[in-house]
């Protein structure tokens, strides 16, 4: 073997501008090592430090996020990753979502007697998972983001220690999450193998060149690539531990899931499924078909997760399977999107409205779920509007919102999803999607019926804590707000995605 | 008050949602009296608009426009023209009635019902002046929230059951509508380079209206099924009798009174103009739709043991003759169409508030409950038979002039079909009437009627617009022509025109 | 000037509706006598009666071609190419029919406050008699074919309210409502025709339907079929409102009603509006020679029917009504033979003698105390001798005797129906026959009246409110107001406000006939300008036989009145006869069961469907359809939600099938 | 270095996809979770070697790189699954998978 190339040192110094452009990434990491610290040291009460440590460090990591959006891409670490208006977008919303989260969890955690500090720390490892997630263009680095994000996520479902049911949703997580990245891994390897390059611009790039590269390893290898983010976004035939897992991680947790876990693989998805040449003039080969795979999953995940989702009774599980509609809308997004003139803006601008919808239900229901998340059933929340008017209220808005009924962020996102669509020309998917969205009506207004019509014999009232409330009436604010005047929100979404 | 003149519009539909907003503060017990103050002042101000309103001026007055959602071509851009103008002060009109209506009707929660009702009150009138087919959609499907909560919270027995069809029903053929309404500004792109709702632009997009399963007749079939759900049109109305039935008065009677006429309004607004060789088309089976409306509404009508269900049946009898009416494609047909919509919402409202009167009083709405309470409520019984020749179109009332014109209109497109169309006159007669005998008149048997008391003053109050509504317009229906005539004509020749290349491509294909 | 003629009468019911609504209704109000609304309302129609004359006066004054009176009040409806102006119009044939509107309605109104003296809500009834004669004066006034149906509605919607006016006997509501519908029914076929006018002829007035009438190219431009399907709409629209065959069911029914009700509505002249239709349009009748025919055989029809039945009716009231549909058949069948002014002389004839004749039958009931039975009567004539005098003449008239009014107007029917060129030898036997028929009933009915010897026992009579339960008695169960007002008192003569019209009606029904005399008859002349007369020379008979015919018609009624007076002299005889033929009998009693085809035949199946409608199609077809998408999402749920097992072997399989087949489609694409 | 006697590339790589391929499927049949944790680690290692048959092959030091990298996240991945594995099982005292069908429809 001739020598080995000895790596140029220059990539290891790093610019100032480099610098700043990885300052969220060093605030999240920062106040996750100290919080790990201020949790053992003895005097001070371990339970505020580190939420405080938590809160502090997201909300730094935000402001430095902020200047990103506005900034031009620069790279790091040779090319492998990048710190651009598009990893800038969800850095804020992964942020966001943390920093809800914790607030949701504060009360929730001390109700359900399980103050144990590590929760916050796991929190932010996550986070800091996601972020990585969003901003790598390397698929070994990618598989590592992807490890760093589950492997805390694992711990955080399965952190009711001594509750079954917690412990088997740690379980099948764990394995079947397991067992999906090395799918993904597997798929990384043959892409190495039939291109040379872990790179995703390099695989484009070499693809491009020279076609011929495109063996039928390099197709196998591209498929469980996206098999394996599929598992995760958990589309229909992929889905299947997802409800299970929800309904016994905590309900913060399941909040955190649903949306930061969800948009992670959605952001590393979308950089893979561009790099995959997926709409370009190269897939011939295998785009044709890819194309019909992906309509057929996005169409059956949407009506298998509403129809589901119709029969439930328990509001996580509902939620759970609400949550897998909503991946097939996503599905339909990233079908439509090479060939809309809006591209990826409105997945992107579905993610956050769909992460603020529902953080907030997610927030309420942690507020309403008794010892154990028990009393989390529909009938439980009957005449709950007698009872606590406001907090009926904002989970009306939250189900409007899902259901897509106008003035709520919801129904701007999915107007924009399918107008994309539309002109993608996907009509009749947009028409099914369209019908099955209205099975998602019927029992999303289910739970208003019951909140709002049914007689009073639900759970006896209790005091909303502050935080919740202040973190839901945030978010209620933001889903009327992003549902009456849409307009700025499309405009930033569609200025990221240019420069993807 | 400047302000006030040039956003006219802007502060008709978002002063009842400002108005509600405010009354949160006030306690419970005077939100009612705010309510009514808050209504009675909207209809003030709509009568602004009957004044300013030029109708020999633009297609669309009182016009303002402001960008909303940029990036997809989606403006703010509300006006109204003689249709509407009559529709928005229906609508204004029927709100003071209802709200003095449920003075003691209802007990609990009266915040809350007053607030969706204002909040109603936005929605319907938005629908009724926006302009761009987004804003339309957004005001019509935020319509439907306030009367979702009206009926789930205050309705009768299975009122769950009733509001979740409703909203489902209504939602299915609305979102097949805004995939037309997508699919109609991607056109516009590709034919004019830019994104737009606006209802004027998608005006000029050119559709291939050749077949019966065009690109033309395919969207006006999408619009058309959320506007026959909501008309409601045969086969697509079992919606309503459920619908009211368990709805509170003020919901049936706005509901019936606004509400359905958002179906023919859509049509004039939406789909007649914008697919005009599709309507051509699809002509023929719409007037037979709608003439099996009538008589089939009629016959049901008959045998309904519950007054409000023949009440609502009758509405899909009445509903039917605006379908034909609209469908003759001729002035007269279309004046009669729209002047019928109106009379509907002033007949169907008084009865329905007349019933909800008598369930005040005897907490039932069982027809055989009921047998000579002419005797114990002689001025109830005056008003009643009012409302009744309204509602079978006698000569003097205003239903008369609606059907006359409608018949009248229909025949010249379609004497067959009028025919059948026109035994509804009998049919009519006949469940209105065997209604009344079997409440009004015959012997005083039931003990609980004999103890009956008559209409109170506040229910006088209630009433008597009513009453003097019906008389008015059909003594002098010009008054109300005069404001409508040019919209209905610029409507007429636009699916006219439309209808000669229509027949000329069937001609020679 | 002229549209004080309906407006007096408007005015009359609003001041008596109002008050009756405002100060009546309002719950302990005193009860309120019958005079003061009675003399409004009799003050409003007397008012718009001297109107009327002295427009005669001044359309006598002009000369024959410009012999009309214009009025226009408001434009009505402007809508595209339709112009409806609300105009009256009085011209020299609807001259004469407010004159006998008005003029009779006067009598009747003035009869009407001594009969509903009694009554609780007086006010209410003189309301809607008034709501009436503004209704049938907007009938004949109107100017275009609109004005007029909103004449002809408003008075299917009094006789509604007035038949109904005892709403609390279930019947009565139902005689109502019958009314009503059975109009509803003639109302569509009017609709009809004049949709038919409009898209052929373009407009809705008289006049200028009159003028493209006259106009020959015009004419011919439009197909025959068109006119006769024309003709025979309109002529649904007459049969359903002046009760001829088809929908003549609803008139008995409607003597439901008080009588002054009766006697102005449902003889004078609202049943006549058929005959103002028909003449006011004679010019397109005449064009269709079908249309002319089946009028005249269904009037000649009806006529003959009605008779039979009205034969075997014991009620006085159902024979008088019995004979007005039949009388009503006469006149068709003289429009129908193309003598439209017979048809509107035997309209006023029939108006003065027939409400003469409803008058004194209501006089004699309120003397009898709600005894509407004749074979409970007799003998009448000493305790009823001015009801009794003037019944007499009513009775001479109605059979055609000579000098009276019925004689000419009847005669002139027949001798047309004889020789004109449009009748046939067949419709006079019928006629004849008719004739024949009805001077037997009126003679049966005017003998069991008043002649022989009183078959009731008087004590019983006259006691406190003595409301008998007997079928088809327009009881006075007013509500609940005391006692009779007076102790138990024998038959009475009426007092003077109700003899007072009988006499004056006796009186026009012996000069009425002197108006039309054959030949020399100033009605004919007086109708020129709007019913050309028939040129004698197109007659198949000449004068000879006319005066011929007069003889043997007045034989005929002479024998059948002598026949039935023997056969009535005894009654064990008269009975005897009827046991003889008694399923005759029953089957005439019972109306030839018309009612129950009708309600065996229209009704029922109706009410079936509808009820199958509702159930089968409106909840089981429809609504099954739309809950079973609910349903099948909710099955397809159930079934996949228990595929989620729980166990991560199945959860991995899954996995495994998913990427196995996506696989196998990416590669191979089955 | 002659290369004739050195193995076929394709060899190598299908020989790891078996090896993949059988620690899936022991994934899917196999009760124990011990075992299921077992078969991970071991299609973790069929793409170690595969990299680093692709790394030969091509020449290119990156897929060596990568194979430190998965065995460190094995590693860790290996030790979180075993803490779960030990909490499961001290409140379900079962490693068996049938065991746990608590959470299920």
């Amino acid at each position: 073997m001739e020598a080995l190339k000895i790596v140029d040192p220059s990539l290891l110094g790093l610019t100032s501008e480099q610098y700043s452009s990885l300052g969220p990434y060093l605030w999240v990491v920062g106040g996750s090592l100290l919080a790990m610290i201020f949790a053992v040291v003895p005097f001070i009460p371990a339970r505020i430090s580190v939420v405080c440590i938590a809160i502090a460090s997201l909300i730094g990591a935000v402001v430095s996020a902020a200047h990103q959006i506005t900034a031009d891409r620069t790279d790091l670490f040779a090319g492998m990753m990048v710190s651009d208006g598009y990893s800038a977008f969800f850095n804020i919303l992964f942020l966001a979502t943390a920093a809800l989260s914790i607030l949701a969890s504060v009360r929730y955690l001390e109700k359900q007697k399980l103050e144990y500090p590590e929760y916050y720390v796991l929190m932010l490892f996550s986070t800091f998972g996601m972020m990585l997630m969003a901003s790598t263009l390397d698929l070994i680095s990618i598989f590592i983001a992807l490890e760093i994000m589950s492997l805390s996520a694992y711990v955080l479902v399965g952190f009711r220690r001594n509750d079954r049911r917690s412990n088997e949703a740690a379980m099948k997580y764990f394995i079947l999450g397991a067992a999906a990245s090395a799918i993904l891994l597997y798929g990384t390897a043959l892409l190495y193998g039939s291109t040379g390059s872990f790179l995703i611009t390099d695989i484009l790039a070499r693809v491009t060149t020279k076609p011929e590269l495109m063996t039928p390893a390099y197709h196998l290898g591209g498929w469980l690539v996206i098999v394996g983010f599929l598992f995760k976004v958990a589309a229909v035939p992929f889905h299947m531990w997802m409800p299970d897992v929800y309904e016994g991680a905590p309900t913060p947790i399941t909040g955190f899931m649903t949306t930061g876990i969800k948009a992670a693989s959605f952001a590393a998805f979308v950089r893979v499924f561009i790099s995959l040449g997926y709409g370009k003039d190269i897939e011939a080969a295998i785009g044709g078909r890819l194309h019909d795979v992906l309509w057929v999953i996005a169409l059956i995940t949407m009506f298998f997760g509403n129809v589901i989702a119709l029969t439930q009774t328990n509001l996580k599980r509902m939620l759970a399977y609400s949550s897998i509609a909503n991946t097939g809308y996503l599905l339909v997004g990233m079908i439509a999107a090479p060939h809309s003139e809006a591209g990826y803006a409105p997945i992107l601008m579905y993610l956050a409205t769909y992460t603020v919808m529902n953080l907030g239900a997610f927030s309420i229901l942690s507020v309403l779920s008794g010892k154990g998340d028990t009393n989390l059933n529909l009938h439980d929340l009957s005449g709950l509007a007698r009872r606590h008017p406001w907090l009926s209220f904002a989970f009306a808005v939250f189900l409007f919102s899902m259901a897509g009924i106008p003035p709520t962020a919801g129904f701007a996102s999915k107007y924009y999803l399918f107008y994309s669509a539309i002109q993608a020309g996907e009509i009749w998917l947009v028409v099914l999607a369209v019908l099955c969205s209205v099975i998602g009506v019927y029992y999303y207004l289910r739970v208003i019926v019951y909140m709002y019509m049914r007689e009073n014999e639900g759970l006896e009232k209790f005091a909303v804590p502050a935080l919740a409330a202040f973190s839901i009436a945030m978010m209620v604010a933001m889903t009327l707000q992003i549902g009456i005047l849409p307009s700025k929100m499309i405009a930033v979404t569609k200025k990221v995605v240019a420069k993807l | 008050m400047e302000w006030l003149n040039t956003h006219l519009l802007t502060a008709l539909t978002f002063l009842p949602l400002a108005w509600a907003v405010a009354g949160m503060a006030i306690p419970g017990r005077f939100s009612k009296h705010w309510t009514l103050a808050g209504s009675l002042l909207l209809f003030a101000v709509s009568l602004k608009l009957y004044y300013g309103f030029d109708p020999h001026g633009a297609e669309f007055q009182f016009a303002e426009s402001v960008e909303w959602i940029p990036g997809l071509g989606v403006n703010y851009l509300i006006g109204m023209d003689g249709i509407s103008l009559w529709l928005i002060l229906l609508t204004t009109f029927l709100m003071p009635i209802v709200v003095l209506s449920s003075y003691n009707g209802v007990e609990d929660r009266e915040k809350e019902y007053y607030t969706l009702l204002m909040a109603l009150q936005t929605g319907m009138i938005g629908a009724f002046v926006s302009l761009d087919s987004f804003l339309f959609y957004v005001f019509w499907e935020a319509m439907l929230i306030p009367m979702y909560f009206l009926i789930g919270i205050w309705g009768g027995k299975d009122r769950i059951y009733a509001t979740m069809k409703f909203f489902i029903f209504t939602m299915v053929g609305s979102l097949l509508m805004l995939v037309a309404i997508f699919f109609l500004a991607y056109q516009h792109k590709m034919q004019f380079g830019s994104f737009s709702t606006a209802l004027v632009e998608l005006y000029k997009v050119r559709l291939d209206g050749s077949g019966f399963l065009s690109t033309q007749s395919l969207l006006f079939l999408a619009f058309a099924l959320a506007f026959a759900i909501k008309v409601p049109l045969f086969p697509l109305h079992t919606w309503l009798p459920d619908a009211h039935v368990q709805a509170p008065t003020a919901g049936s009677v706005i509901l019936a009174g606004v509400l359905l006429k958002m179906g023919g309004y859509g049509f004039i607004r939406f789909a007649f103009p914008l697919f005009p060789q599709a309507v051509v088309l699809y002509q023929p089976t719409f007037l037979v739709l709608g003439s099996v409306a009538i008589v089939y509404g009629a016959w049901v009508a008959m045998v309904q043991p519950d007054m409000k269900k023949l009440v609502a049946y009758s509405s899909v009898s009445h509903m039917g003759y605006v379908i034909i009416g609209l469908f003759s494609l001729n002035a007269i047909g279309s004046t009669g169409a729209v002047y019928q919509m109106l009379n509907h919402g002033i007949s169907t409202p008084a009865l329905f508030l007349m019933v909800g009167m008598l369930y005040e009083r005897r907490h039932t709405k069982e027809i055989k409950e009921y047998g000579g309470i002419t005797k114990v409520m002689p001025l109830f019984a005056v008003a009643f038979m009012i409302a009744t020749l309204s509602s079978v179109a006698l000569p003097g009332t205003n239903g008369f002039i609606g059907e006359f014109l409608i018949l009248l209109g229909a025949w010249k497109a379609n004497p067959g079909l009028t025919v059948l169309a026109a035994t509804g006159v009998i049919f009519g007669a006949v469940y209105m009437l065997w209604m009344i005998q079997r409440v009004m008149f015959g012997p005083l048997t039931n003990e609980a009627n004999k103890k009956l008391k008559d209409l109170s003053l506040r229910e006088i109050v209630v009433l008597a617009p009513l009453m003097v509504a019906i008389f008015w317009m059909g003594v002098a229906p010009n008054f109300f022509f005069r404001k409508m005539e040019t919209s209905i004509t610029r409507l007429v020749d636009r699916t006219a025109k439309a209808g000669a290349v229509a027949v000329a491509l069937k001609g020679e294909r | 000037m002229l549209k004080w003629i309906p407006l007096l009468p408007l005015i009359g019911f609003t001041i008596n509706g109002f008050w009756y609504a405002l100060i009546q209704c309002r719950p302990g109000a005193k009860k309120a006598g019958a005079t003061i609304p009675g003399l409004i309302a009799t003050l409003a129609i007397f008012g718009a009666f001297l109107i009327s004359v002295k427009t005669f006066l001044e359309l006598k004054g002009m000369p024959a071609e410009g012999r009309f009176v214009e009025q226009h009040l408001f434009n009505w409806i402007h809508v595209g190419d339709l112009d409806l102006k609300m105009a009256l119009r009085v011209d020299s044939l609807s001259t004469l029919f407010t004159l006998v509107i008005t003029g009779v309605g006067t009598l009747i109104h003035l009869y009407s406050i001594g009969y509903m003296s009694h009554d609780a809500t007086p006010g209410k009834f003189f309301a809607y008699l008034n709501l009436f004669c503004f209704a049938m004066l907007m009938l004949v006034m109107g100017s275009s074919l609109p004005i007029l149906f909103l004449g002809w509605e408003g008075v299917g919607l009094c006789s509604y309210l007035l038949i109904g006016y005892w709403y609390e006997d279930l019947e009565k509501a139902k005689a109502g409502k019958k009314a009503f519908i059975a109009n509803r029914v003639g109302d569509l076929g009017f609709l009809l025709g004049m949709f038919m006018i409009y898209t052929h002829f373009g407009t809705l007035e008289f006049t200028k339907i009159t003028e493209l009438l006259a106009r020959g190219d015009f004419i011919a431009a439009i197909s025959p079929a068109a006119i006769t399907a024309t003709c025979l709409l309109l002529f649904v629209g007459c049969t359903g409102k002046s009760a001829q065959i088809p929908l003549y069911v609803w008139l008995p029914d409607a003597m439901a009603g008080p009588t002054p009700v009766s006697a102005l509505i449902h003889a004078a002249t609202m049943v006549t509006s058929g005959i103002y239709l028909v003449s006011r349009l004679n010019g397109l009748f005449s064009l269709s020679h079908t249309a002319m025919m089946t009028m005249a055989v269904i009037g000649g029809l009806t006529a003959f029917f009605a008779a039979t039945i009205a034969i075997a009716q014991n009620d006085i009231k159902k024979v008088l009504a019995y004979s007005t549909v039949s009388q009503l058949g006469y006149m068709f069948l003289a429009c129908g033979v193309g003598a439209y002014t017979a048809g509107v002389f035997h309209v006023i004839t029939h108006a003065f003698f027939k409400a003469l004749m409803f008058l004194g039958a209501g006089s004699v009931i309120h003397g009898m105390h709600e005894e509407q039975d004749i074979l409970k009567m007799g003998g009448l004539r000493l305790k009823m001798p001015v009801t009794f005098v003037t019944f007499l003449v009513g009775w001479v008239a109605i059979c055609g005797l000579p000098p009276f009014s019925g004689f000419f107007s009847k005669d002139e029917i027949l001798w047309n129906a004889f020789a004109s060129p449009h009748g046939s030898k067949l419709l006079w036997v019928v006629g004849a026959v008719t004739a024949a028929m009805t001077a037997f009933y009126m003679t049966r009915m005017f003998y069991l009246t008043f002649m022989g010897k009183p078959r009731f026992d008087e004590s019983k009579m006259g006691g406190a409110h003595d409301s008998h339960a007997a079928h088809g008695h327009d009881d006075h169960a007013g509500h609940g107001h005391a006692d009779h007002g007076h102790a138990p008192q024998g038959v009475h003569e009426s007092p003077a406000t109700m003899t007072i019209p009988l006499v004056v009606l006796a009186i026009l029904s012996i000069v009425g006939g002197f108006i039309g005399i054959p030949h020399m008859s100033w009605l004919e002349e007086w109708l020129e300008p709007v019913i050309p007369a028939h040129d004698p020379a197109t007659f198949t008979a000449g004068h000879t036989t006319e005066y011929l015919l007069m003889g043997v018609s007045t034989l005929i009624a002479i024998l059948s009145i002598a026949y039935a007076w023997k056969t009535y002299t005894n009654l064990k005889e008269a009975s005897a006869r009827k046991a003889r033929h008694a399923k005759l009998h029953e089957t005439l009693e019972h109306k030839w069961y018309v009612d129950e085809a009708y309600e065996s035949a229209v009704i029922q199946p109706i009410y079936e469907m509808s009820v199958k409608l509702w159930k089968n199609v409106d909840v089981a077809v429809i609504d099954r359809v739309v809950l079973g998408f609910g349903r099948v999402s909710e099955w397809t749920g159930q079934a996949a939600r228990t595929a989620q097992t729980g166990s991560i072997q199945v959860y991995a399989v899954m996995i495994l099938i998913g990427l196995a087949l996506s696989l196998g489609y990416l590669v191979r694409g089955f | 270095m002659n290369t004739e006697n050195l193995v076929a590339p394709w060899v190598v790589q299908s020989f790891c996809a078996m090896i993949f391929f059988i620690g899936l499927s022991g994934v899917l049949v196999r009760r124990n979770i011990l075992v299921i944790l077992m078969c991970v680690e071991l299609m973790l290692n069929a793409v170690n070697l595969s990299f680093v048959a692709y790394a030969h092959q091509l020449q290119d030091m990156g897929g060596q790189m990568a194979v430190f990298f998965i065995i460190v996240v094995a590693a860790a991945e290996s030790a979180v699954g075993l803490g779960l594995l030990i909490a499961m099982f001290r409140t379900l005292k079962t490693v068996d998978t049938d065991e746990i069908r608590l959470l299920k429809e």
